[in-house]
């Protein structure tokens, strides 16, 4: 047994991402650093034989999947049912979440300008965010974070995949500045100085 | 500013899909928006205002108008959180009427929070853009056990492995039945030209009138501001003079004509 | 895409054996001719490149499936799948089932907020529901109830031994306990993760 058979045995058998340290439980002499050679290996042979699958990184997992140009043959069976398609309502609160986590219930709605509350009941329920822990405060209020089925959700290995968070709450420091041109006369700048659209 | 006494056109969910672009009159579906930040800003960027000086009357009004129209159909919960951004615009608008020194540092502005929180919205809805389109490309991707399994005839197979516990972890995660749906219609958003016609109204009963009376049934922030915005309106026409014994003691106004002829100056207490 | 491709990203997808003729259904330009040829083409690559998984002919159907001479690496994970259990997903539709009944499929989604006719489907193929009559309004949609047979599964009588929906966590606290009396020590950790906030 090589370990690229041993490796693809166990994510062959897995139907959710296993990370380099679980696969290397299949074997007492398999290290993690074997696992990942492995896996590499395994993927360009994949690639070169022209397999239907390949082994994709989520979160800091590994799952072997269908290749995506597939989806119309498969989506023509009965599924069984994997978390939806997220409502505007929802991607919004995780969208807060994700740059601002830990963060409470009513920061988000702040943001948000609407209540939370059921969306993130739903999203705790679909294991895309947890309670991470509790803030300072009256009734020490829970904090949310993402989990890792977040990442697998959205096919990402890591949340750095995200534009940078410092791309985001910069509005205060540029609101002045943009204020200051406003006021000399000149407000078109203003709009391309926040990077809108 | 001046009161403008045409009422704004404002149609809403009547008019077919199309969002609004282009001068009023607008037509806004408000089941489209997720509250009243996203159609703010809508009301904004369809209008190419710029965010930094905003046209707080003219955006207050439309705001105003589309709100009124689909408020009816909406749960009181949303309903309110509409009715609470309606009534910051209105005490912004309100704000922006009394006298400030000519050159402000934007932190004064009273706009300044509202603009801070439409252009962070903003930016969130950037990233909402970026989770969507990983969630398409996910979706494409499948892992085993995608396909549902053949179903077997019940002799052949093993028995279900289910046991009652599990049964009831499950029902007891079950929502409650939504309670029956008691609709209380939601005050009504009231507008400074109203509140303004109102004063007029009474004026012609009555020399002098008592401030309070003038959102006293209704009580609302909303029916405050609006009324407290048209007074100022008013005293700023020289139509009213306003007229406070102490603090926190009524608040009378009087009535000084057309012309403003009633003697006094403009005291503002 | 070739037929290859194709009937490899299918047997992938699946858990349980598909015949040649479902397989086929991914395509419509497929024969079943042209699927079992592709698979005979599948299994000699996997021999030839010695893939750890095979195509294994089960009664009238094809399942991949790991070559036995891995069996020991994957007796290391706990997680083989023993008897037939039911999804989460079929579980929650069967408890909104058992208490709601009779009830139709726009309702149980509306309780659940995503699709419900597969696992309806998968309830009705267990006999654990059944269709027990039709509601009123457009389309006089379809009502579900528990069978004799979801009597049986629990050794009931009646449906008036499952506890009313307000005692459930008095119910389930005292199976909890009872549970723990009995299993001391062994297996916690998977019911602590489920059910306990």
């Amino acid at each position: 047994m090589t370990p690229e058979q041993i490796v693809e045995a166990t994510l062959f058998a897995s139907q959710t991402p296993l990370t380099a340290a679980e696969i290397a439980r299949a074997d007492g002499e398999l290290s993690t650093g074997a696992v990942r050679q492995a896996i590499a290996t395994l993927r360009e042979a994949y690639e070169n034989e022209g397999r239907a699958f390949q082994i994709y990184e989520l979160g800091d997992g590994f799952q072997v999947l269908t290749r995506p140009e597939f989806a119309p043959y498969l989506e023509r069976f009965d599924s069984v049912p994997r978390a939806p398609y997220l409502s505007a309502a929802a991607l919004e609160t995780l969208a807060i979440v994700v740059y601002r986590q830990p963060i409470g219930r009513i920061e988000i709605e702040e943001v948000r300008g609407v209540s939370a509350s059921s969306v993130l009941r739903t999203l705790v329920d679909w294991e895309l965010i947890e309670v991470v822990g509790r803030g300072e405060g009256l009734g020490r209020p829970l904090l949310y974070g993402t989990t890792t089925r977040f990442l697998d959700h959205f096919g990402m290995k890591e949340l750095a995949e995200l534009p940078p968070p410092e791309e985001l709450p910069v509005v205060l420091a540029e609101l002045q500045e943009a204020f200051d041109l406003g006021a000399a006369g000149e407000t078109s700048t203003a709009d391309d100085a926040v990077g809108v659209e | 500013m001046t009161v403008d006494t045409a009422a704004p056109q404002i149609l809403t969910r009547t008019r077919p899909r199309s969002p609004i672009v282009g001068a009023e009159p607008f037509f806004v579906e408000l089941d489209r928006f997720q509250g009243p930040l996203d159609l703010l800003l809508h009301l904004i960027r369809a209008q190419d205002i710029d965010i930094f000086d905003i046209p707080i009357a003219r955006i207050t009004k439309q705001f105003l108008g589309a709100i009124n129209e689909g408020l009816d159909d909406m749960q009181l919960e949303r309903a309110g959180e509409f009715l609470e951004m309606a009534a910051s615009l209105v005490r912004i608008k309100a704000q922006l009427l009394l006298p400030r020194p000519d050159r402000l540092d934007w932190e004064e502005d009273p706009r300044a929070e509202l603009v801070r929180r439409l252009l962070e919205y903003e930016h969130f809805q950037d990233v909402v853009h970026v989770l969507q389109r990983a969630e398409a490309q996910r979706g494409r991707h499948f892992g085993k056990g995608f396909i549902e399994p053949r179903p077997m005839s019940v002799a052949s197979r093993d028995a279900l492995q289910l046991t009652l516990a599990e049964l009831l972890e499950a029902a007891v995660r079950i929502p409650e039945p939504p309670p029956p749906i008691r609709v209380r219609p939601p005050s009504l958003v009231v507008t400074v030209e109203e509140k303004v016609s109102l004063i007029q109204r009474l004026f012609e009963k009555a020399k002098r009138i008592s401030f309070k009376r003038l959102f006293g049934p209704w009580g609302t922030r909303a029916h405050a501001t609006a009324a407290l915005l048209a007074v100022l309106e008013m005293a700023k026409q020289q139509a009213v003079r306003i007229e406070q014994a102490a603090p926190f003691a009524p608040i009378w106004l009087f009535s000084r004509g057309p012309d403003g002829a009633d003697g006094s100056d403009g005291d503002q207490s």
